[in-house]
């Protein structure tokens, strides 16, 4: 097994499939341009992301993919966190693919949701690739942007969500772009690519500016508090398939990003710690709210926040110390997290279709899914768990990580309780078109950690290690205990608003309004003529002045 | 203070004056008449300031041909509604004065500021005059050595023209302006009409031959003919042109294409663009000033009618 | 101080007063005059350049004074289309004033179809 | 004495491009009004596939010999005779002008026509001829290496855009123009008075001439200090932007192109000429960074006052007031011989391309739009996207472009920019631009976030009265005028190079 591995990574057309895993879906997209194309978008979700998988083992760790005929040359490699982030992205793409291709119903309307989805793809797999800072930026607003179009694809009263989140995406855009420019221009011969400005930033003048300004571009994107306003009503909002790639692959966006960009081996404490703070208040702040909410996607969304809390704790804690692992480590996690919350929504999807008989035979299956996130032994949240051990340490991060894992089955545990709420006695159940790719990410987020631990790391069969079993499972009965006990209690918590601090947020813009009306006003008055000419004379007599009366 | 100077002085003091009444008037028509007999001042400066071509360009286009432009758009305008609103009043006045004499005094310490001996291109445009075979540096200069200047000016008045045709309402379009005069002219009228247009052609043939040699050129000459013409058409003798006339067209841009033909054919006779062939440079730039005299007069008459109006109408 | 300095400072005063009417009159007509004053002072001062510069039997340098006349005719161009864009929006307003601006909005067009 | 100054030219066909480049536009213009009716139109067209392939040939000419080409008209040598002058960045303008009137011109086809037993008429006549007349206008100025040959540029390039405001014959339209009109003038009479002390002071008009001869003294400031107002009032810098909102969005939509992409570039270029290659260093730096303030300035109010218009041209016009600010933010980045120089010259001219080619897409696609809907109210536009997706996809492009999202010539620019004000130290120009990117964002949802929406009762509405289409030709060239914008951020290194070619900074240094 290892020596196919081996024997394919150093596959001589490496860069080739690079280009193909791009191009497949950029192909696709141009083509829903044309009406007679346009028939077959369905098909195109689910062949666009099999050069991605393929390109995840053929061209990892192979040479890099240069296109230099632009003003900014386009470099495009595959190092190990990339692969395996954009192995698990791809296969939540396809299996997304699949669900949507199957539920799509409406012909005309499907042609610009194939598209958007279509450009949102290209993003994701380009941003695991992207090896210069000019391309990285590229991907990551293709990423972050059109992915508006899936969000408001749907539901009527989508559009504050829609607006919410393409506010908080161009304000991370905004932070990226200045995060970069002070990056490049950091390197002696301001070389783009990204191992460059990182190799020279902890050496930079502007160090501090760069590492803050990149991890509130990247945390818009993971959900960093308090940037994670917009999770919860844009994955309500979006359809199902588009949360699941949103809230599995488009978020794994911003991981790579702080994986790739952060200076590891270099101790900056300060932002360490900082992102440590906040990552592991996300973890409890994010259950914290999403037992509040009635809504499942809405409960998802907060456990996302509170799963990539984890992240950035981890992240952190490997800034502090300069630990090189910590990448590794929250990459695996991450990519855990991925499947199990992409496969979750896509549950969402099968299960609010339901009828009751069918209801109880799939939630199990849903639970084992969930569960996994808090890690349940045997499960890939094990190996995920386990990944993030050593970065966050025995001490108190990682007693608040095994906190965080109670706090979890807690929330799933009310969250498949409010899923089961869902099932009505209906004739008609969702077809297998829609369950397939369910089961798919049940399967894969059990096995691909997994498999991918043993591969990287060589180890025996952890999982079945009886003090890792122990250790793993324990916090999970509690979490269970305390869900048991506390059942009556928790469905009696007052719902809060969705987006809880963000829903307060809103009043400035009330000022902004008001600040408006005198601009109005002013507007009114500079064009007025005597004013304008005025203004000319002025503008004249300033230059002019600048050297006459110079001392 | 010498004797000349004291006239200096007091011509600027006058025109200053009329200038000021010009921008001060209470009625647009009187600061419109202020501004024509300004015009005429003006002229005066100019030859006292030894530029005999400029004072005729001034006395002709800037006092003549805009005179006669904003006489007439007064009458046509008036005075508008009698609570006419005064834009800037009090403190707002006050502070444009300030502005307004800030403006002037940098100008003339920019002015103060001038090195003492002033740099001229005097000397350069007199060493290559004999080689244009002008004995005029000024038609030398407008003609020979900045000749794009001069050919872009003229296609600046077909810009003009076609400008102010646009303006006028689609259902006029194809019309012809207004007539300068009244329906029914006056007898002295009819009679200048008669007697001074040949008189004008002479004198406008004149200013052109001579301008190659004395004061004078192609827009002197050109604005005599267009006063000659407008006087036709006031007078009643000659209806307004239609401005879809193909003639009226050809006429229009007849001197601009010429002279840019020559210009063009100058890559193959002279070795540049707007050059001419050695030793043929008065004949060629002779030519060039008869024709843009023809349409500098068309184009000037053009403007100075407005766009077409009355179509349908006698 | 002599007739060249007085020409050049009157150009100055000329340019100053016409800005003086160009921004306090709100007739149009007056503007257009205003700016014809502007204009010619402007011209003046590059006459009096023209003057300084006399040299090599030459009463002034023929340079600035050729560009003058190439000015004036660009300035009755101007004078010429500011006139006739006048009238017509006379007739369209109905009044020779500048309108002071009814705010961005209020005046646009609407492109509504029939 | 002609004799000897000639046989210093070499001949070389090349050297004929750039006065044939001003001749012919203006050749095309006197004979298209000559044969008037549809003549007008045919000569026009005709015109546009020799317009562009001048313009392409100068910028090949001068990226392949890598030096600017120069012409001395009538074989006179400055400071006595008027040199034109082509650098990279003239070039590039060049070629942009002409792409963009050409693709301008050919959307206008369907919209000034003469119709069926008409001989002409007023729309179709003035259009075509003005739009020769800007083009010649524009080739003049860019070229223009004389103060006083790029004033009367300058003057052809206002006498040819007023009239075009107002082709639609709408009393506002009149109104916009005379405000136009008016403060143009005054710019223009400001400019000539600087030209007027350039010379008293100096004996020169020759840009190369003046910039080894200019000192920092009362003279030469007064002098710039005119003639750059004069030149913000045609530019319309904020607060000089009084007429421009109300002109720009009244005229018709391939007028609005025009004037928006191109006609203020014009005076923006002469802007750029006189503090980066006339004046020197020592007397750049103040005004630059006074310019770089009124471009910020600029860029916040114009923005904000885009967010609060109703109406769709009127929005796009004051985000022209907004972009315009961007232009003047290379200015203190772009002077001396810093490493980061010539990053921020290229940075500026590729903000003036793209900006003008996203701008001209999108007036062309609000003139689609206003076709199909019927009205330009931005609060109308719900359920746009299923009605009329060409449009909305060509305004999305263009605001790519002009929100400086990657990929897209906008994104070069800002980067460069961006690069250039970090290594410089002006960080306030860096944290100005993020800003603008976000604030351009939020004007341009108002437009896209309820074009995608699903319409409330669109079946009604779509049902009832049969929708024109959208002209497929005129999709098609607005599209290709946006994809211009975004392609331009996959532009080849040679672009970099020709914009150096020329470039005030002596130390070119390559951009990565």
């Amino acid at each position: 097994m290892n020596d196919a591995a081996l024997a394919l990574s150093t596959f001589a057309y490496g860069p080739q499939t690079l280009a193909a895993a791009l191009g497949a879906p950029l192909v696709l997209m141009l083509a829903c341009a044309s009406a007679r194309l346009r028939r077959f978008g369905p098909a195109y979700l689910v062949v666009a992301p099999l050069f991605a998988l393929a390109a995840c083992v053929l061209a990892s760790d192979s040479g890099p993919l240069v296109l230099d005929q632009m003003i900014y040359p386009i470099v495009l490699v595959l190092d190990p966190p990339g692969a395996l982030l954009l192995g698990v992205t791809s296969l939540l793409w396809l299996a997304a693919g699949i669900f949507a291709a199957s539920s799509m119903r409406d012909e005309t309307e499907s042609g610009a949701f194939v598209a958007f989805w279509l450009a949102t793809l290209v993003g994701n797999i380009g941003v695991f690739m992207a090896a210069d800072v000019a391309s990285f930026y590229l991907f990551f607003a293709l990423v972050s942007l059109p992915a508006y179009g899936l969000i408001v694809a749907q539901a009527r009263m989508a559009d504050s969500a829609g607006g919410l989140y393409v506010s908080v995406a161009l304000l991370g855009e905004a932070f990226l772009i200045l995060a970069f420019a002070l990056l490049a221009s950091a390197t002696p011969d301001h070389s783009l690519l990204i191992s460059d400005g990182v190799d020279a930033l902890p050496a930079s003048p502007w160090r501090d500016a760069t590492i803050g300004l990149l991890i509130a571009g990247f945390g818009t994107k993971i959900g960093l508090l308090p940037l994670h306003v917009w999770m919860p009503s844009t994955y309500r909002a979006a359809p199902v398939a588009a949360a699941a790639v949103l809230s599995g692959g488009a978020v794994n966006a911003g991981v790579i990003g702080l994986v790739r960009f952060f200076p590891w081996g270099h101790a900056v404490p300060v932002w360490g710690e900082a992102l440590v703070v906040l990552g592991m208040s996300a973890a409890f702040y994010g259950v914290a709210i999403g037992l509040t909410q009635r809504n499942p996607k809405t409960m998802l969304a907060y456990s996302s926040i509170s799963q990539m809390g984890l992240v950035a704790a981890t992240l952190g804690a490997g800034l502090v110390a300069g630990n090189k692992g910590a990448a590794a480590g929250a990459a695996l996690y991450a990519a855990h997290h991925g499947l199990a919350k992409g496969g979750l929504f896509l549950a969402v999807g099968v299960l609010s279709g339901c009828g009751t008989l069918r209801m109880r035979r799939l939630t199990p299956f849903v639970g084992l899914l969930a569960l996994s996130l808090a890690g349940l032994p045997f499960s890939g949240g094990v190996i995920a768990k386990l990944a993030i051990k050593q970065p966050l340490g025995d001490g108190l991060l990682g007693a608040l990580s095994t906190l965080s894992a109670i706090a979890t089955t807690l929330l799933m545990l009310h969250f498949l309780r409010r899923v089961a709420a869902l099932a009505e006695p209906r004739v008609s159940n969702p077809g297998w078109a829609l369950i397939t790719p369910m089961f798919a990410m049940i399967a894969a987020s059990i096995m691909a950690p997994t498999a991918y631990y043993f591969a990287i790391e060589n180890h025996r069969l952890v999982s079945l290690d009886a003090a890792l079993f122990w250790e793993s499972l324990w916090p999970i009965l509690v979490g269970a205990l305390i869900a048991a006990a506390a059942r009556r209690w928790l469905e009696r918590l007052p719902a809060l608003p969705e987006g809880d601090v963000g829903a307060f947020a809103a009043r400035p813009f009330g000022l902004f309004a008001r600040g408006g009306a005198a601009a109005d006003r002013g507007e009114i008055i500079l064009r007025r003529w005597p004013v304008a000419a005025g203004a000319l004379m002025v503008v004249a007599i300033m230059i002019s002045g600048m050297g006459v009366l110079k001392p | 203070m010498t004797l000349s100077f004291g006239f200096d002085l007091s011509l600027a003091v006058l025109t200053l004056a009329v200038a000021g009444y010009a921008i001060g008037a209470r009625e647009s028509f009187a600061s419109v008449v202020a501004f024509i007999s300004y015009g005429v001042l003006l002229a005066l400066v100019w030859v006292r300031l030894s530029a005999v071509d400029v004072a005729l360009t001034e006395a002709a286009i800037g006092s003549g041909v805009t005179g006669a432009l904003l006489i007439g758009a007064a009458a046509k305008v008036g005075e508008g509604a009698v609570d006419a609103p005064r834009s800037v009043r009090g403190a707002g006045r006050l502070l444009t004065a300030l502005f307004c004499i800030a403006t002037t005094l940098g100008i003339a310490t920019a002015f103060l500021s001038l090195p003492e001996k002033a740099p001229t291109l005097a000397p350069l445009a007199a060493e290559h005059l004999p080689s244009t075979g002008l004995g005029n540096p000024v038609t030398a200069v407008l003609l020979s050595y900045r000749a794009i200047d001069t050919l872009l000016e003229s296609v600046v008045l077909v810009f003009a023209v076609v400008g102010v045709w646009t303006f006028a309402s689609d259902r006029d379009w194809g019309g012809r302006p207004e007539s300068p005069g009244k329906d029914r002219p006056e007898q002295p009228l009819t009679f200048l009409g008669q007697i001074l247009p040949p008189l004008g052609i002479l004198v406008g043939v004149h200013l052109v031959w001579t301008g190659a040699t004395e004061p004078g050129g192609a827009f002197q000459g050109g604005t005599v003919l267009a006063a000659a013409w407008i006087l036709v058409m006031a007078a009643g003798l000659r209806k307004p042109p239609s401005i879809e006339g193909a003639w009226l067209r050809f006429a229009l841009i007849g001197g601009p294409a010429l002279f840019l033909g020559v210009g063009v054919a100058g890559f193959a006779l002279a070795k540049a663009f707007l050059a001419y062939p050695e030793g043929h440079s008065k004949a060629f730039i002779l030519v060039i000033e008869a024709a843009l005299t023809f349409s500098i007069a068309i184009a000037l008459g053009l403007l100075a009618l407005g766009a077409p109006g009355r179509k349908g109408h006698p | 101080m002599n007739a060249v300095t007085l020409a050049g400072l009157a150009g100055a005063a000329l340019i100053g007063m016409g800005l003086f009417g160009l921004v306090t009159h709100s007739h149009i007509l007056r503007k257009i005059v205003a700016f014809n004053v502007i204009g010619s002072g402007v011209f003046l001062l590059f006459g009096a350049v023209a003057r300084r510069g006399a040299a090599s039997g030459l009463n002034a340098d023929p340079v600035p004074q050729a560009l003058v006349i190439t000015g004036i005719v660009v300035a009755f161009s101007a004078t010429a289309l500011a006139v006739a864009l006048l009238l017509r929006y006379f007739k369209e307003v109905g009044s020779p004033f500048l309108a002071d601006d009814p705010g961005a909005g209020a005046s646009q067009p609407d492109h509504e179809r029939p | 004495m002609i004799a000897s100054t000639l046989s210093q030219l070499s001949m070389r066909a090349e050297d004929a491009l750039l006065p044939v480049a001003i001749a012919l536009p203006v050749g095309a213009m006197l004979l298209a009004l000559c044969l008037g009716g549809r003549w007008t139109e045919r000569i026009a067209v005709a015109f546009m596939p020799i317009g562009v392939s001048i313009a392409g040939a100068v910028a090949y000419v001068v990226w392949r010999d890598q030096r600017p080409l120069v012409y001395f008209i009538g074989g006179w040598a400055p400071p006595l005779g008027v040199a034109i002058r082509a650098d990279g960045v003239a070039a590039a303008m060049l070629l942009t002008s002409a792409l963009i009137a050409s693709a301008a011109g050919l959307f206008a086809c369907d919209v000034f026509r003469v119709k069926p037993g008409e001989k002409e008429n007023r729309a179709h006549l003035g259009f075509w001829t003005l739009l020769l007349a800007i083009w010649a206008a524009l080739n003049c100025v860019f070229v223009g290496w004389d103060l006083f040959s790029i004033y009367v540029g300058l003057e052809m390039l206002t006498f040819a855009a007023v009239p075009l405001v107002c082709l639609k014959g709408q009393k506002e339209t009149f109104v916009a123009a005379m405000r136009y009109l008016l403060f143009a003038l005054l710019g223009s009479v400001l400019y000539l008075l600087g030209a007027t002390l350039v010379y008293a002071a100096y004996g020169s008009l020759d840009i190369g001439i003046l910039a080894q001869k200019i000192q920092p003294e009362a003279a030469a400031w007064i002098a710039l200090g005119a003639m750059t107002a004069g030149l913000l009032a045609k530019t319309a810098l904020f607060p000089l932007h009084i007429w421009l909102p109300p002109a720009h969005a009244g005229a018709a939509p391939p007028a609005s192109a025009i004037l928006s992409a191109l006609v203020v570039k014009g005076s923006f270029f002469v802007v750029v000429r006189l503090w980066l290659t006339l004046a020197p260093v020592q007397m750049s730096e103040a005004p630059a960074e006074l310019l770089a303030i009124l471009g910020s300035v600029a860029i916040f109010a114009g923005s904000v006052l885009a967010l609060r218009q109703e109406r769709l041209k009127l929005m796009i016009a004051y985000s022209t007031v907004a972009q315009i600010g961007y232009l003047f933010l290379m200015f203190p980045l772009a002077i001396g011989q810093h490493p980061w120089a010539s990053a921020a010259w290229s940075g500026g001219a590729l903000q003036a391309i793209s900006h003008a080619f996203a701008k001209a897409a999108m007036f062309l696609s609000a003139g689609l739009i206003v076709d199909v809907v019927g009205h330009d109210r931005l609060s109308g536009l719900r359920g746009l996207g299923r009605l009329a997706p060409q449009p909305v996809l060509i305004f999305a492009l263009a605001g790519m472009s002009l929100m400086g999202l990657p990929p897209s010539g906008g994104f070069n620019a800002k980067w460069l920019l961006m690069s250039a004000s970090v290594q410089s130290g002006h960080w306030a120009l860096a944290l100005v631009m993020a800003v603008g990117g976000l604030l351009t964002a939020a004007y341009l949802y108002r437009v896209i976030a309820p074009a995608l929406a699903p319409a409330e009762n669109a079946p009604a509405e779509s049902a009832s009265t049969p929708t024109p289409k959208a002209s497929s030709r005129g999709a098609a060239l607005s599209l290709a005028l946006a994809l211009a914008a975004i392609l331009l951020g996959f532009a080849p290194p040679e672009l970099a190079s020709l914009l150096a070619v020329g470039a005030p900074a002596a130390t070119i240094e390559r951009i990565e």
